[in-house]
């Protein structure tokens, strides 16, 4: 079953998807959604086939495709998982036609469609401070007379209106093919690649399909969000650059392909400034603290399925890069770097947490969540033992559910009432009783409640952490307080109390399709909690080789029980 | 050094059936939340169907049990793997022993009792539906507490009683001050919680396990050391004192309140409190080995004794009244079980009777409330007996139980406990047996001046009048499980000291009940209590019933220092604030101002930096021709001067 | 006499011109000193074409002045039209393009 | 002294020339001069067809010329010409770009009033006949030849293995230019402006290499650049004369990439030169002015790499931050290219900094894909159009994206190209030049580099944004949508941008043959 290009599929067809919808004419809004639908949920389908097909404990990548592509630089096409990217692509094959179902009516006879920018100079759109210009061109203007200018100009610059649903699912379809190529590549450079190219998807979505009335900060979110990646996506460049010249002294020819380059043995000088590449690309794409900043903006100015996508999946990008990338090929650096890493990890847990609990914006707060999440990850990542790895691989794909679960929710709030402002919230349990049972799903899941997804991924990550540096995971295990304190608070103003606002008062309820955007993602979420079994089996083999391949292995209990491990009894 | 673990029964029978206890309830709770509105007309009665069917497994279990010889009465069953990564190998199992069982008895019975309690209570209530839901998902989750077989089961059951009691503490959700009291309750015991959680890791890190078997096992086998053994009691007791509502984690109880009184019942005096005990008895092995923690442990409970009867002996809200009297009965058990094997089966018994008497007080409380339009200021009530009279004998049977009336239940364990305290010997024999005999005093007198106040004395409301009273008695539905506790909290006791019948019954999980020297011979202990008890009701008794009780409390000002403490809690809210809350929230304003002007302050202004540098180079490129040839000439005189530069040196 | 001192000259006028590219501000005076220094390169051209002993250096004196003849044109062409537009051939009267 | 003369007069015996190795070349010297005559003698209506067609049919025949002299690795004309495989390469691709550059120049129907070319250059601005001159619909013809001429000097220039050569074909491709630039339709003045200002800062500069070239001569006896080579190589005696004429001739050449600190003559031409000619002297310029820049450091002063690669470095890093920080407040759109053009001229610097074959294939290929970029991009320029011309002030370009997507999204992309997002052919390029450069342990350079992208790309974007995400203006430009030639062009441009980014291997390939066979000397 192995000889079918699984990845290729999963990558190809959304990619063909995209160029056909993104031909479809406005009118056909209705077609291209129904055809983007079709189109997902078959990758969906065909990723869980892909799933049945793969062999949890076969060591190595499975489903491998190699094809030259550039070989003056070694360069290739090659493709292949383990069982980290593959839950990942699994995760991906979810998110998308959950996020398009989700913003199935977001774009349909927009009333602010015509709304003016708001007064918004293009210049707001991330030009620095500083940069106005006092004599614009020089004095061409004083010079060559202006005309007034023809009357067919001003017909034909009349504004259309601004959101074309064809191009929002067009960008959706990209953005899936980018994220399955992102981590089916087996080849740096075309990771590499994928990286890079994810982001322009995204920074379209932000920029013009975000609420529709912030124009400025929405172009300020997005530019701030490109330029930002963009800047670490660089450096990396450096880094993989560095390592295909490193191969070249290394082999007879140069590679970028993964799997010889892991087989090099750096120098630890060389080791660390190319970890520093990589890592800093990474730090900031998961988003790691301090830099963060771009993820909040980012995720307040995206539309709600956008910000699912960009914090579900597209920030996995970086923590994935970490595991399959950072460890892997510079363990020697990694071993240097793991306190600094540890101490950012560590230190993000608590700063998200308490950001988080001070956010007056929903999805801001979120986001701030978020960096706490990838805290917890990093964490678990950099501890070095299989549980460690284990929960934190299962926590991006969990971390995915639930945030997306809990951005999904706010989405419909902010579809009702138009405003992410908390404090136009309050008492909606009794309204909405449905919605605010949602949230506190979703809330839960995000406070790592026993029973719900998150609840095994982190306490994996925090007793892997245990067996490796007490300290650390005690500190962290506080952080599960705030935790409690951030997701209840925001339900307690927003759910609870009396109805302050009239125009609360008769909000509907979830409708049908809302409740089918969700209950998939509520079923996985305490189906993985209380079943993790399946999802473990298929990571465990994969983060452990990764860890020993580096020469770690789980520390030894002083005084273990001399019957089989476990607590069958 | 490796060791074996502790060998339990292989499940065969009916016990391969005690999934069904969590299931049943699970079931319904599930039935309810999915069926929506359709299940409002008899979501009710699904949700009591549910908790009684698991009450008769449990039943049916017990009775298997009592079918077994002694050595395999401790069954485990293997349901499925959990979490399995490598050495952490955790499994979904069951293990149905003697502890367990009555635990599942009280859970399921009480449980079902007031399921049918709400049935009346909530009949008005729009949202009865989700009542029963929730009270549902309780049972399960409380169940899964007390039988999984290791200590991530438990974790996972602990958690999961807290999320019930967040939902039913914030019921009513339009109160801003139910949803306060809900967060605060899941906030602290979350902070018992990371406790928990920590003591796990620990054991995984020294043992490699998370059963019970293996980490008994090697405690027993001593293999492990002092000071890690300890601090893993430690660590337990933190997690108990936040779910038990012990000092310092104890303010969250009385808030509990909040929610509807059947819930204050079931979750907040009779079963979930005293989780914290129960988890101290499970891991008697742990705490057998570390005579530090067990130090702690009674201290603790000592202090909690006395901290709830003073403070209960203030409030004239009933169930803040009871809240308290239940924070400091807790504090017995705990001190029971601190005394170690002496005490594991006595605290258990007191737990056990407790969870009669006071879920009857309770519901009797709720009968009271419900007929005194939500009122529940003490002085508000007054001869209410004429016209309540089942409420005012089941009342009156917890009432005389609580306070250890001879032959009552609360006679036989309370009087044990302050006796083995005494037992325990030495000068902290004496000062625990003191406290313990003081609480059973102030117990009396605040339980008194709570029964005095509110049934007998004249009525201090009117029938006529704008808030007119007209209190009655309750439906059947509410009367029924109120006389069934009544008769329990009655006879309880008794059978549980019945020829140590109790102590012989836990002693596989509890260890031998070693019977002290008698500091003082039980008669004369006996004697001592009772006299004490007598006093502190005789001093109610002068002080509510013989003269008129004002209608409201008199303000701060006139009385005395130690009425003014107890009335705020003796000061435990405004401590957590000023040394939680207030600095946390000063921290997260600090740390959004700096998020946005430092961080993102950096990035913003690096960005602006650049762009500034920009303006300001822009300037050079005058358009000047001349400047344009100046500055290629430098660039050339630069260039060949460093190339001869270069060549010079 | 030391043909080095024809380099020297050579390096004078060379200055000059460039000197003369930067201070003066008629476009054809600015034009000229740049002829200026294309013939002290032919006068360097020359010396060392003595120096060498070869005639190659002399020859590409030939081939610049063909070619400055050339820029000549091109560039009396290109002034004229400005000087027309605008009446004057000072190069600092036209800076429309800058920034 | 008349000794002397006697003696070699009678030594001199004429240079035998191959001319099929020069046939390219020459195909296009000869087409230049034909287009001269054609210009005396056909009438107005005739020339504007005879002269597009007559330049691009000389192309095309020089192109194929090209083709067949593939492998041929040789020293012609006495040692002057050196025709190899990095010629050979760098005189396709310019020949690639003049081809396009001319549809550009023969497009007619931008708007009401013919091509981007003036119909009369001597007709005084503001003058009575002026509006005459912008509106009528017949252009400057002699713009053709002209470019042809320029185009024979640049293939001279990439081939020249001479300095003197390299002199002549210097002033044969600028003089051409200095007259383009002058022929704007619109905005005589800042066309004039422009023109005198490249004019004196390229005579200017031209100077200096004279300079040097005489140094040159005075070091090693000759101008050839295989002999200036052993001269150091072989007698290993270095003297003053031998940096002087390093620095002087490296003064003409990086005036010629627009290197900073000589590269102040950039915005400003661009931005006043006809948009077809900015096109051509982006693309065809840099590609010329780098092959004869790659020759003279790679073989004339190869042996001294190590003294001059620190200079190198230093004007590197200033030309990329200069252009890309400059162009981050640009206004003008066309000066904003103008200065993204400086910046890559850095990067290009960057690529030869690694003094490696490498270095040599990736800049080759960089130059074809860059010029492939910016040659499309100006073509769009030229077709986004307000009642006074091209919208050239990047304020006019707001919403674009919501008015005529198609363009919107082009130019888009080729601003990501020029951003160097991956699977364009900005990427591609780039990663062949730091490449390059880090396997010549020049990665501090790279990091620069890098940074320096970082920067640019906010600019490119700031575009985008413009574009997409901010409301069309009420009274905004018009793209008109009959120029076929220009759309032919812009297709074609980012056709490539699109196939270099995805697949770059086969011209990798040519590249790779090309540098390989490396430099004939």
């Amino acid at each position: 079953m192995n000889s079918v290009p699984w990845l290729t599929i999963l990558l190809v067809i959304p990619a063909l998807a995209a160029v056909v919808v993104a031909a479809f004419p406005r009118r056909l809004a209705t077609q291209a959604k129904q055809l983007t639908l079709a189109v997902t949920l078959a990758v969906l389908v065909l990723a869980v086939l892909a799933t049945f097909a793969y062999h949890p404990n076969r060591a190595g990548f499975q489903f491998s495709q190699h094809y030259d592509w550039i070989s003056t630089f070694g360069i290739s096409y090659a493709v292949g998982v383990d069982g980290i990217s593959l839950v990942l692509i699994l995760l991906t094959a979810l998110l998308v036609p959950v996020v398009v179902l989700s913003s199935w009516d977001e774009f349909d006879g927009d009333p602010q469609d015509e709304g003016p920018a708001g007064g918004a100079l293009p210049e707001d759109g991330g030009l620095p401070a500083g940069g106005g210009l006092p004599e614009s061109g020089g004095g061409t203007a004083v010079l060559v007379a202006t005309p007034p200018v023809r009357v067919e100009a001003v017909a034909q610059a009349v504004p259309v209106p601004r959101r074309s649903v064809p191009v929002f699912c067009a960008l959706l379809l990209v953005l899936e093919a980018g994220l399955v190529g992102v981590f089916a590549a087996t080849d740096v450079f075309l990771f590499y690649v994928f990286f890079e190219a994810i982001l322009i998807p995204m920074y379209f979505l932000i920029g013009s399909f975000g609420p529709a009335q912030q124009q400025a900060q929405r172009s300020y979110a997005a530019v701030k969000f490109l330029i930002y990646s963009l800047l670490g996506g660089l450096l990396m460049l450096a880094a993989v650059i560095g390592l295909y010249v490193v191969s070249a002294e290394h082999l007879a020819h140069g590679t970028f392909d993964f799997a010889s380059l892991r087989q090099l043995d750096i120098t630890p000088g060389v080791q660390k400034l190319l970890f520093a590449g990589f890592f800093i690309a990474f730090a900031i794409k998961a988003p790691l603290f301090p830099f963060h900043t771009w993820l909040p903006d980012a995720g307040a100015q995206a539309p709600v399925g956008g910000a699912v996508l960009l914090v579900g999946l597209l920030d996995k990008v970086g923590t994935f890069g970490l595991i399959r990338y950072c460890i892997p090929l510079f363990p020697d650096a990694s071993d240097y770097f793991a306190p600094v890493v540890l101490a950012l990890a560590v230190i993000g847990i608590f700063y998200g947490a308490l950001l988080a609990i001070g956010q007056r914006d929903m999805k801001r707060l979120v986001s701030y969540t978020s960096l706490a999440h990838f805290g917890f990850i990093a964490l678990g990542l950099f501890a070095f033992t299989s549980q460690a790895g284990t929960g934190a691989v299962l926590y991006m794909v969990n971390h995915g559910l639930s945030t997306g679960l809990l951005f999904l929710v706010v989405g419909f709030l902010i579809a009702r009432r138009g405003t992410a402002d908390i404090g136009a919230y309050g008492g909606l349990a009794k309204v909405t009783p449905v919605l605010a049972g949602v949230m506190l799903i979703a809330g839960l899941s995000s406070l790592a409640l026993p029973g719900t997804n998150s609840f095994v991924s982190e306490f994996l990550v925090l007793v892997g952490t245990f067996t490796y540096n007490k300290a650390l995971a005690i500190v962290a295990t506080t952080g599960i307080v705030l935790a409690a304190i951030y997701v209840l608070y925001l339900y307690q103003r927003t759910m609870t109390g009396p109805i302050t606002h009239e125009a609360n008062r008769n909000l509907p309820d979830l409708s049908w399709r809302e409740k089918a955007v969700v209950a998939p993602m509520i079923a996985l979420i305490i189906g993985l909690g209380v079943y993790p079994k399946p999802l473990l089996d298929i990571i465990r083999p994969s983060v452990t080789a990764t860890y020993t391949d580096v020469g770690r292995s789980d520390p030894a209990p002083p005084h273990p029980v001399t019957s089989q491990p476990g607590g069958r009894s | 050094m490796t060791h074996t673990p502790v060998h339990y029964a292989a499940a065969s029978g009916a016990f391969s059936v005690s999934w069904l206890l969590i299931l049943l309830p699970l079931a319904g709770a599930a039935v309810l939340l999915l069926g929506g509105r359709r299940t409002d007309r008899f979501g009710h009665l699904i949700g009591t169907l549910a908790a009684a069917a698991s009450f008769v497994v449990g039943v049916v279990l017990f009775a298997a049990m009592l079918g077994r010889s002694g050595d395999d009465r401790a069954v485990s069953q293997h349901l499925f793997s959990w979490i399995p990564v490598n050495g952490f190998q955790v499994d979904v199992g069951l293990l149905v022993d003697q502890l367990s069982i009555v635990f599942v008895l009280l859970i399921t019975g009480v449980g079902t009792l007031i399921h049918i309690y709400s049935i009346g209570y909530m009949a008005h209530d729009p949202a009865r539906r989700k009542f029963f839901a929730y009270m549902n998902l309780f049972l399960a989750s409380m169940l899964l507490l007390v039988l999984g077989n290791n200590f991530l089961s438990l974790y996972a059951g602990w958690e999961l009683v807290g999320l019930s009691s967040y939902l039913l503490i914030k019921f009513w959700e339009d109160r801003p001050a139910a949803a306060t009291a809900a967060n605060k309750a899941f906030y602290m015991n979350r902070v018992g919680d990371v406790g928990l959680a920590i003591a796990i890791m620990l054991m995984f890190a020294t043992v490699g396990s998370t059963s019970y078997a293996d980490v008994f096992g090697a405690a027993a086998a001593n293999v492990i050391g002092y000071g890690t053994i300890s601090a893993i009691a430690l660590l337990l007791l933190l997690g108990a004192c936040g779910k038990s509502g012990q000092f310092p984690l104890q303010a969250w109880l009385p808030d509990a309140m909040e929610g509807p009184t059947p819930i204050s019942a079931l979750i907040h005096a009779a079963t979930m409190v005293t989780a914290g005990v129960y988890l101290i008895v499970r891991s008697a092995p742990i705490f057998n080995e570390t005579q530090a923690a067990r130090t702690v442990v009674v201290v603790i409970g000592a202090i909690t004794i006395l901290l709830g009867c003073v403070i209960g002996c203030a409030y004239d809200d009933i169930k803040k009244v009871l809240a308290y009297s239940t924070v400091s009965q807790i504090g017995y058990m705990f001190l029971a079980v601190g005394l170690g094997p002496a005490g594991y089966a006595i605290g258990i018994m007191h737990l056990l009777a407790h969870g009669f008497f006071k879920a009857g007080l309770f519901l009797g409380a709720g009968s009271v409330i419900h007929a005194m339009d939500d009122d529940q200021d003490l002085r508000h009530y007054g001869g209410l007996w004429r016209y309540m009279p089942v409420t005012w004998a089941t009342f009156g049977l917890g009432f005389l139980a609580i306070i250890g009336f001879p032959g009552l239940s609360g006679f036989f364990t309370k009087d044990r406990i302050i006796e083995t305290a005494f037992d325990k010997g030495g000068t902290s024999g004496y000062l625990l047996g003191a406290v313990a005999l003081l609480g059973a005093g102030i117990t009396a007198f605040y339980m008194s001046r709570l029964f005095l106040m509110t049934f007998h004395g004249r009525p201090r409301w009117s029938s006529e009048g704008e808030d007119a009273r007209h209190p009655h008695e309750s439906p059947p539905t509410m009367t029924g499980p109120m006389i069934v506790l009544a008769v329990g909290s009655t006879f309880a006791g008794g059978l549980f000291v019945l020829g140590h019948s109790m102590q012989d019954w836990l002693e596989p999980v509890a260890g031998e009940g070693v019977e002290g020297v008698h500091t003082f011979s039980p008669i004369v202990l006996t004697a001592l209590t009772l006299v004490v008890v007598a006093g502190g009701f005789a001093a109610a008794w002068l002080r509510y019933q013989a003269r008129p009780v004002e209608a409201t409390a008199r303000p701060d000002t006139e009385v005395t220092l130690v009425t003014v403490a107890a009335r705020h809690d003796l000061f435990a809210n405004t401590v957590n604030e000023t040394i939680a809350m207030r600095p946390g929230q000063f921290l997260t304003r600090f740390l959004v101002w700096l998020d946005l002007v430092g961080v993102d302050g950096l990035v913003r202004g690096s960005a602006a930096g650049i762009g500034g540098l920009s303006g300001r180079m822009r300037r050079l490129q005058t358009g000047f021709v001349r400047s344009y040839a100046l500055s290629m000439l430098g660039g050339a005189v630069l260039m060949v001067g460093a190339l001869l530069l270069v060549w010079g040196g | 006499m030391n043909p080095a001192n024809y380099l020297i000259l050579a390096a004078l006028l060379f200055t000059i011109g460039t000197a003369g590219v930067l201070v003066r501000r008629n476009a054809i005076v600015v034009f000229m000193s740049i002829e200026l220094m294309l013939n002290a390169s032919n006068l360097t051209l020359v010396t060392f074409s003595r120096l060498h002993g070869t005639l190659d250096g002399q020859v590409m004196a030939f081939f610049v002045m063909v070619v400055a003849a050339a820029e000549v044109v091109i560039g009396l062409a290109i002034i004229l039209s400005i000087f027309r537009t605008r009446r004057s051939a000072s190069v600092d009267d036209v800076n429309l393009l800058k920034y | 002294m008349s000794a002397i003369l006697l003696a070699q007069t009678e030594k001199i015996t004429p240079p035998s020339i191959e001319y099929s190795s020069l046939s390219p070349l020459l195909i296009v010297f000869v087409v230049a001069l034909v287009g001269v005559l054609v210009d005396a003698f056909a009438e107005r209506a005739a020339r504007r067809v005879i002269q597009p067609v007559l330049a691009g049919a000389g192309f095309i025949a020089a192109l194929i010329a090209v083709a067949l002299l593939h492998g041929r690795h040789a020293l012609l004309a006495a040692g002057a010409v050196a025709i190899d495989g990095p010629t050979l390469f760098m005189q396709g691709t310019i020949l690639v770009f003049a081809l396009l550059s001319v549809l550009l120049v023969a497009e007619r129907r931008l708007d009401s009033s013919g091509g981007a070319i003036v119909a009369s250059a001597a007709v005084t601005p503001g003058s009575k006949g002026s509006t005459a001159a912008r509106t009528s619909a017949d252009m400057q013809t002699e713009a053709y030849p002209l470019m042809v001429f320029s185009v024979t000097g640049m293939m001279l220039f990439v081939a020249s293995n001479n300095l003197l050569v390299m002199f002549v074909a210097l002033e044969i491709l600028s003089l051409p230019l200095y007259l383009l630039t002058g022929l704007a339709r619109r905005r005589r003045l800042l066309s004039q402006e422009a023109a005198m200002k490249y004019f004196l800062l390229g005579a200017f500069s031209s100077a200096f290499f004279l300079y040097g070239l005489a140094f040159a001569y005075g070091y090693a006896g000759s101008v050839e650049l295989g002999k200036i080579a052993d001269a150091v190589g072989t007698t290993g005696r270095t003297d003053a004369y031998l940096y002087l004429a390093v620095g002087l001739i490296a003064v003409g050449l990086f005036f010629k990439i627009g290197a900073a600190p000589f590269h102040s003559w950039t915005p400003d031409v661009y931005q006043g030169a006809p948009t077809p000619v900015t096109a051509f002297m982006a693309a065809g310029t840099k590609v010329a002015a780098f092959g004869a820049i790659l020759r003279v450091f790679y073989i004339a002063f190869g042996p001294l790499r190590w003294d001059w690669r620190p200079v190198l470095w230093a004007v590197a890093i200033l030309t990329m931050v200069v252009g890309a920080v400059l162009a981050l407040t640009q206004r003008d759109i066309k000066r904003m290219l103008a200065y993204s053009a400086i910046a890559h001229a850095g990067f290009l610097l960057v690529g030869l900094a690694g003094t490696n074959t490498d270095g040599l294939r990736g800049a080759m290929f960089y130059l074809v894909t860059y010029g492939f970029t910016t040659i499309a991009a100006f073509a769009v320029i030229s077709l986004v159009r307000t009642s006074d011309g091209e919208a050239s002030d990047l304020s006019q370009w707001r919403g674009l994206g919501r008015t005529s997507p198609l363009v919107a999204g082009t130019f888009s992309f080729l601003l990501m190209a020029l951003a160097g997002i991956p699977l364009t052919s900005g990427f591609t390029g780039k990663f062949a030049v730091f490449q390059a450069a880090i396997a010549g342990h020049a990665t501090p350079l790279v990091v620069v580099a890098l940074v320096c992208s970082a920067i640019a790309a906010f600019f490119y974007v700031r575009v985008i944004v413009l574009m997409f995400f901010s409301e069309p203006l009420a009274q905004g430009p018009v793209v008109v949508t009959r120029p076929t030639l220009t759309f032919a062009t812009a297709g074609i441009g980012t056709l490539a941008t699109l196939v270099l980014g995805v697949a770059p291997q086969p011209l990798l390939d040519l590249a790779n043959t090309a540098a390989s066979s490396g430099f004939v000397r």
